[in-house]
């Protein structure tokens, strides 16, 4: 395994944003009562990682050497910034999705999947290449999870049977434990042999 | 008089009626992130009481200069800042606390809990009112906070501050520790404050309706 | 791709079937060696004007008035709708409310039958050869036929092909594939004869090109019959069908002998085929060679609870207690009575009421028939959706249904397209009552489609 | 204050984009000051516990050392180094009291159970032997694969092990020179540590001067830390 | 009013039904199990008999606690709460402190099917959630395996105190999985057929497993499309890894008969409630757990991947519905 590709893996379903690190948690248990809008916000996700991933790059590279102390403000109010555009971009380009996103769009920049994205590439030391297959993997990792619980959750919408009292967060949250529980399986994976 | 009274509500408030975690549920990740232990719930909980309240009172101050079309990054701005205070007040104080959080300080911003407490209170009350939510919610979080690594550390590793509870032949719940555990204890938390909601509410009723048949 | 669909299309139009189904035990032996005898006249026949699929009949006697059999006493109240007869000859005792089969009260004439008569009637051939399309739809519709397959549909209807229509085939539905039944199966082998002339007097009206004819396997002599009597040169085809429920269902059947699909929504005439039952085309030609209108029906007295099973020749009207008393009357174990087949048919409320031109079977069913396994969760087995004929998900039906989202039992998953064969129900080993489910659907939406509009 | 003023402030006429910007660069500005105000401040002590926690790991890994240095590869050859400087990677060497070369610190790092372990272990060139390891970073799971730094016998495995042929683990007693014993139940751990060193090893042991030529002490140079702190001044 | 004929019912149709019903299926699963089940009480002995014991307890007091009062005898009658515990038992180290084995019931239970609303809302199969939970929570324990041994005697493992650690005196012995993974000893094909090697109580006697299956399938109760997809795949996927390097990576029969390949296979993935409802989705599923086992066993960081690859295509099977809905008939002609 090519370290590009451990590290795609890896946090594509070892460590995954989501299911193992905890991030990007109110979108992913926000969103993923509709199949087709948590698809669709995975995909934007992903988008924003790897533009967040080269926007990280690039200040790391050129402007935090000479004052680390800025790193969290630039890196909030860049990834912001390039969020907006987007934002405008997709009001432009498709008024559906859009709508489907709602409140959500906006939300993805105070995401902490994202700042998280940033600063762990950054302390993990990763070059332009590696940040950029580490957003990837991020993205699609998170893509991945939050589809597989909204398919789930749309499953057991339908069934409507679950106790009154469980419902709601509190059986998201259970929802989320198994589904990161069975992720484990992929622990270790590539790394034995 | 009334006003002390006003502030006290809603400092409980936060604390418990609305507590953000267990009512609101607002601001997991760093909830689920870093309450493996409860010395580590500890300090992320006052990180984010700190934050919470600097904000607070920086945008309750500010509230009348910061026009609306640019309050939400002017808050965050502000947010940052105090979160950059603690991180480097945190890694030169206590740098092991510090490592054991790792990157999960700077994530502070990203609390909707906090981000939220702006948009919807300090904003728009007085600097006074302010204070005290940013009390009650900050220490409703830290409550949160606690209760969780405090769970997670007892089961997962037998511990309650680094403090041993069950003698040293105690099989430890390594789940508790690790993120399924998060995920379902938080849950099961969660359905537990609803079971005592619910108990509450059917007494209430029980009682409104005793007080009628009366 | 491509390839392996046109492999599993050939592979499944060679066994001559469709895909899904079930396979319930037949049960027909009872009663497929009987021939077909006919039921004395009783007293008191109880004619309901709305016997089939449409708008009620107008009826033109009056109480008191004497009718003779076969004489019209109801008109057609529209296009959709056909005349009534009088299966005796007799005096109208009274027009009014009368119980059914299913428990409801419908109007209906009650005809007391003149005991002294011989219930002759004169032959009237009608020459058909010489009507036109319009008239001959009249004819059919003035003699009161509708399909007697089950769903008692004004078989005239039809024949109203419009323009830019035609049809290439007709073809006979002789799957008879609900258990117990042999009406069709003893019209097929004793009227082998009419059921030909029929069909050509339809084919020939529909300017069809070929007649071909659905039987599935287990009815050897029918086929044998059929292809006897059958002239070189006739275009008539007969073809064995794959024993398994629907196979009858005019979708299935076309699916089955021409591997075509009929469009959801459209009618076999879309796809160039009219469909009749074996029993409504030998009515057909018994109108056509006698004149004698739709006054009595095959049917088969089957079941557990019966004591002599038959196929009996019913005067309509007659009373469900006399054609099982006929057959030997309900044995001690009969727990239920079904009017028409095990899978499609309706329990019976009150054995007083009348045979009705859609009765083709009367049974008689035991606890061991009519025992309900206690109802489970849905545990996902799949076996509801490999036996759905229509390739729905039935399971999920009953899922939404029991949630109530019917909306989206329509938008997503085309509820209504359920003809409700039963085939779900009857394979779900948690004793569902899937196809009650989907009803209850499917009332609803239309409720709400009415309010709509 | 109350509500209809927020209000009335909100409801106002736009405020000029030069007003939006002059409010955000102002914010700006503040929050800069704070923050470098209390980058200043913390900046030494911060700096201090990293140096003293690197000065932690590297003495533990090479026994006997109270000196170190950094080094960095440059035009392949060994050059000590005393600022920040990006892209290389640092090893470091320890010297005893007297000023005598002991070993090489070298950082390593590579997939785990969980995520990457990042691992510090010293290297005695002189005899091609580990003389000692310490995981720096690792998120293997507490009670199994936290024993690679939580297990003293494990630990003390690495403190004498030669390194030709490259390390193994083995689960069924170390016998060679070259063997350390897998933890039972964190096999996966194990040989991850074992593979990490490995990679350590190809990679810098052939980068290494001759035995002897090692980089001496230089006793007057201002320890890394200062030289930062008086850059930053 | 005609009262003379009161026993006549009516119901709405369809008149028949097929005579299989779901707690004669469940049964049919406890038949199948019985005599894998012997065998490995058999081998493994007394102990492991109470470890299975207390895993149907916990399962089932779970399902008497939450099920509401007055429908006690019904939730329970299904037979699905023992065969959770039972299949769960089947999973677990024979040498198993009990209290664990009591945790894995209730949690199986509980989290597994009763927070989801019962029999046949679950996703995920609660047997395999209990198994998932407790090798998470106390790994040292779910992974000591101990040698078949005499069948009187009874580890004091078994016998721990709640919350606290057994201690394991008899023999212990890594798994074939392990020996393969860790040191690529491969097993002799008779033991792993007959159940003579170490592991969970129920895998490891592939033939009477295998005999379980065919009687269920027999019976119209399982989908075979499930175990054969899986064993297909995994074979072939093992076959091929096996001609790359033969020394490195276990070979199709090895991978067939080790571990919980065959239990899981037959009794777990073929749960009817975690798998697809249709046969396109059913291949789907099985083709991905074939794939997911054998990429966790070779390159994963566990031995068995089973029960990983079992829950992870569970989560799925969600989807894999919604994409396999066959197509309704006479709708979208044109798409062919
Ligand atoms: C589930 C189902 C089963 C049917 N089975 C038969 C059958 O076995 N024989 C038959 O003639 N019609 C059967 N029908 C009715 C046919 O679909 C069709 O309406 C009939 O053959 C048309 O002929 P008719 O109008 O002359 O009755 C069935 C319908 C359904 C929905
Ligand atoms: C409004 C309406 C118009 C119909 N028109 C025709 C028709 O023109 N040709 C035809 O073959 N069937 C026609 N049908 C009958 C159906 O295709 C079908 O035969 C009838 O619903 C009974 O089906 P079954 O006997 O299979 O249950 C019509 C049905 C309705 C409700
Ligand atoms: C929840 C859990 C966590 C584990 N964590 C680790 C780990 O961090 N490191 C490790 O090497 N093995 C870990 N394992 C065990 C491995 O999966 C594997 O079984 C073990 O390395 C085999 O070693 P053994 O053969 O010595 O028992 C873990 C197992 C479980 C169930
Ligand atoms: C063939 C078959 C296999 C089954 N496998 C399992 C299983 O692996 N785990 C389990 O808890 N229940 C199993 N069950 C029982 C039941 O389906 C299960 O408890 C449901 O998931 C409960 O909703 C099985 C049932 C059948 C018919
Ligand atoms: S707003 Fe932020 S903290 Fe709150 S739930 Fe959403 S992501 Fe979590
Ligand atoms: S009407 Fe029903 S019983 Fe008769 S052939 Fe058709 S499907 Fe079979
Ligand atoms: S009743 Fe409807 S859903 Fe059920 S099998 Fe028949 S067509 Fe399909
Ligand atoms: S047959 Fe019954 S139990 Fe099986 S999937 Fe269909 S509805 Fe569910
Ligand atoms: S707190 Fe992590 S995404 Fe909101």
């Amino acid at each position: 395994m090519g370290d590009l590709g451990w590290i795609f893996i890896s946090t594509l379903l070892i460590n995954n944003f989501v299911l193992a690190y905890f991030l990007g948690l109110c979108p992913f248990l926000g969103v993923s009562n509709k199949l087709e809008v948590s698809f669709r916000l995975g995909l934007a996700t992903i988008f924003v990682m790897v533009v967040t991933a080269l926007c990280a790059w690039i200040l790391n590279t050129y402007v935090l050497i000479y004052a680390p102390y800025l790193r969290l403000i630039s890196f909030i109010v860049v990834i912001a910034s390039v969020v907006q555009l987007i934002e405008m971009a997709i009001k432009k380009l498709s008024p559906t999705l859009f709508r489907a996103l709602g409140i959500f769009l906006p939300l993805i920049t105070t995401n902490c999947a994202i700042l998280g994205l940033a600063i762990f590439a950054t302390n993990k030391g990763y070059g332009l290449w590696e940040g950029l297959v580490y957003a990837l993997g991020a993205g699609m990792g998170f893509t991945l999870a939050i589809v597989l619980m909204a398919g789930m959750r749309q499953e057991v919408e339908k069934a409507n049977a679950m106790p009154k009292l469980i419902k709601g967060f509190a059986f998201n949250l259970i929802i989320s434990g198994i589904l990161s529980m069975a992720f484990m399986g992929f622990a270790g994976l590539f790394s034995s042999s | 008089m009334a006003k002390e009274q006003h502030a006290y509500e809603e400092f409980m408030k936060g604390l418990w009626r609305e507590n953000p975690v267990f009512v609101q549920v607002l601001g997991l990740c760093p909830l689920l992130a870093v309450t493996n232990s409860a010395i580590n719930g500890l300090a992320m909980g006052l990180a984010s009481f700190f934050v919470l309240l600097g904000s607070s009172i920086l945008v309750s101050l500010l509230k009348s200069y910061i026009p609306k079309q640019v309050r939400i990054s002017c808050f965050i701005i502000i947010i940052a800042t105090f979160v950059t205070v603690v991180d480097y007040s945190l890694a030169a104080a206590m740098p092991v606390i510090h490592k054991e959080l790792g990157a999960f300080i700077p994530l502070i911003v990203c609390n909707c809990l906090i981000l939220g407490r702006m948009e919807a209170f300090a904003s728009r009350n007085t600097l006074r009112m302010s204070i005290a939510d940013a009390f009650g919610m900050g220490a409703g979080f830290l409550f949160a906070l606690v209760a969780l690594g405090g769970v997670r550390e007892i089961l997962g590793v037998g511990e309650l501050f680094g403090i041993s509870l069950f003698g040293p032949n105690f099989e430890p719940w390594v789940i508790m520790i690790l993120p399924p555990g998060g995920f379902i204890t938080l849950g099961v938390m969660l359905l537990y404050f609803n079971w005592v909601e619910e108990k509450k509410n059917k007494l209430d009723k029980q009682l409104a309706a005793e007080a009628g048949v009366n | 791709m491509n390839l392996f669909r046109q492999i599993s299309k050939s592979l499944s139009s060679s066994l001559g079937s469709f895909d899904h189904g079930v396979h319930p035990r037949h049960h027909k032996g009872q009663t497929e060696q009987l021939a077909i005898q006919r039921l004395p006249f009783g007293k008191r026949f109880v004619i309901p004007l709305g016997q089939h699929i449409g708008a009620p009949a107008k009826a033109i006697v009056q109480t008191g008035d004497a009718v003779k059999r076969g004489q019209m006493i109801a008109e057609p109240g529209g296009f959709v709708s056909v005349a009534l007869h009088s299966p005796v000859t007799g005096r109208v005792t009274a027009i009014g409310s009368e119980r059914y089969a299913d428990g409801t009260f419908q109007d209906a004439i009650v005809i007391e039958a003149d005991q002294y008569d011989t219930q002759q009637v004169d032959v009237n051939p009608i020459d058909w050869e010489s009507l036109s399309i319009e008239d001959f739809i009249g004819e059919v519709q003035k003699a009161g036929i509708v399909g007697m397959g089950g769903a008692a549909f004004p078989c005239h209807v039809k024949y109203a092909i419009p323009d830019g229509h035609n049809i290439r085939y007709l073809l006979i539905n002789g799957a008879e594939c609900e258990p117990y039944l042999t009406n069709d199966h003893r019209q097929m082998m004793e009227q082998t004869e009419e059921l030909l002339y029929g069909a050509e007097i339809v084919r020939q009206k529909l300017n069809a090109e070929e007649i071909v004819i659905g039987v599935e396997k287990n009815k050897p002599q029918a086929i044998k019959a059929l292809q006897d009597t059958i002239k070189p040169g006739q275009p008539v085809r007969v073809v064995p069908l794959e024993v398994k429920y629907p196979q009858g269902a005019e979708k299935m059947l076309i699916k089955s002998v021409f591997d075509v699909e009929v469009p959801a929504g459209k009618l076999p005439r879309d796809v160039e085929v009219a469909v009749n039952n074996v029993g409504t085309i030998i009515a057909i030609a018994e109108y056509f060679q006698t004149g004698k209108p739709l006054i009595e029906r095959v049917v088969t007295v089957s079941g557990p609870g019966v004591s002599y099973p038959a196929n009996l020749i019913v005067p309509l009207g007659t009373s469900i207690r006399e054609v099982l008393d006929f057959a030997g009357g309900l044995t001690e174990e009969t727990r239920q009575v079904v009017l028409g087949g095990p899978m499609m048919g309706e329990s019976i409320a009150d054995l007083d009421a009348p045979m009705m031109k859609g009765s083709s079977g009367v049974l008689a069913l035991t606890e061991n028939e009519t025992g309900r396994p206690q109802e489970y969760n849905c545990i996902r087995c799949g076996r509801c959706v490999e036996a759905c004929p229509y390739f729905l998900n039935p399971a999920r039906f009953a899922r939404l249904a029991k949630s109530r989202m019917y909306e989206e039992m329509a938008e997503s998953y085309n509820v209504m397209d359920c003809v409700e064969c039963g085939c779900c129900t009857y394979s779900c080993p948690s004793g569902i009552p899937i196809v009650q489910h989907i009803r209850t659907a499917k009332d609803h939406l239309r409720s709400m489609k009415g309010k709509v509009q | 204050m109350s509500e209809d003023k927020i209000e009335q402030v909100a409801g106002a006429e736009e405020p000029s984009p030069a007003r939006l910007i002059g409010t955000l660069a102002i914010a700006g500005l503040l929050s800069g000051v704070i923050i470098i105000a209390i980058y200043l401040v913390t900046f030494e002590t911060i700096k201090e516990n990293k140096a003293r926690e690197l000065r932690e790991s590297v003495f533990r890994v090479i026994p006997d050392v109270t000196k170190m240095q950094k080094l960095l590869l440059k035009e392949g050859k060994l050059v000590v180094s005393y600022e920040e400087e990006k892209g290389e990677e640092p090893i470091y060497a320890g010297y005893d009291e007297s000023g005598k070369f002991m070993g090489y610190a070298i950082p390593s790092d590579g997939p785990g159970f969980a995520d990457t372990i990042s691992v510090l272990y010293g290297y005695r060139p002189a005899d091609r032997k580990v003389i000692g390891m310490w995981i720096l970073a690792s998120r293997e799971t507490p009670g199994l694969g936290d024993k690679i730094y939580k297990d003293a016998k494990f630990v003390a495995d690495f403190d004498d092990l030669a390194i030709e042929p490259p390390i193994v683990a083995t689960k069924k007693g170390k016998k060679k020179p070259n063997e350390i014993d897998a933890i039972t139940g964190a096999t996966i751990s194990s040989v991850a540590v074992v593979r990490i060193i490995n990679k350590g090893n190809d990679y810098w042991v052939s980068k290494l001067p001759e035995p002897g030529s090692e980089p001496v002490y230089i006793e007057v140079t201002p320890p890394p830390s200062e030289a930062g702190e008086a850059k930053a001044q | 009013m005609t009262q003379k004929d009161p026993k006549l019912l009516i119901q709405p149709g369809p008149q028949l039904r097929q005579q299989m019903t779901t707690p004669v299926v469940m049964r049919d699963v406890w038949y199948a199990l019985t005599p894998a089940t012997l065998a490995g009480v058999w081998f493994f002995g007394l102990g492991a008999l109470l470890v299975l014991l207390t895993c149907i307890a916990g399962a089932v007091l779970t399902e008497w606690y939450f099920a509401p009062e007055e429908k006690r005898g019904y939730f329970l009658g299904d037979g699905t709460a023992i065969l959770t515990g039972w299949l769960l038992g089947l999973t677990l180290p024979p040498a198993l402190p009990l209290w664990m084995a009591f945790i894995g019931g209730v949690v199986a239970v509980g989290i597994g099917k009763t927070m989801w609303g019962g029999m046949g809302a679950n996703i995920f199969n609660p047997a395999l959630v209990g198994r998932a939970f407790l090798l998470a929570t106390f790994p040292i324990a779910m992974t000591t395996w101990t040698a078949p041994g005499d069948f009187f005697t009874i580890p004091s493992s078994v016998f721990a105190l709640p919350l606290m650690q057994g201690v394991v005196d008899t023999v212990t012995q890594a798994s074939p999985l392990g020996l393969m993974k860790f040191e690529h000893i491969d097993t002799p094909f008779f033991d792993l057929l007959f159940g003579n090697t170490s592991g969970s109580l129920g895998e490891t006697s592939g033939l009477l497993l295998i005999l379980g299956g065919g009687y269920l399938w027999w019976r119209r109760d399982l989908d075979w499309r499930i175990p054969i997809g899986i064993l297909g795949t995994a074979m072939i996927f093992s076959l091929i890894l096996f001609i790359v390097d033969a020394d490195k990576y276990p070979g199709p029969i090895f991978t067939t008969f080790s571990g919980g390949m065959l239990l899981g296979a037959l009794f777990m993935a073929t749960d009817p409630v975690t798998s697809p409802l249709t046969k396109k989705g059913t291949w789907i599923f099985a083709i991905g757990i074939g794939i997911l086992v054998v990429l966790i066993r070779v390159f994963g960081g566990f031995p068995e991947g089973m029960m990983y690859a079992i829950l992870l295509m569970n989560a799925a099977t969600p989807l894999i519905d919604l994409y396999t809905q066959p197509r309704v008939f006479g709708r979208e002609l044109d798409s062919k």
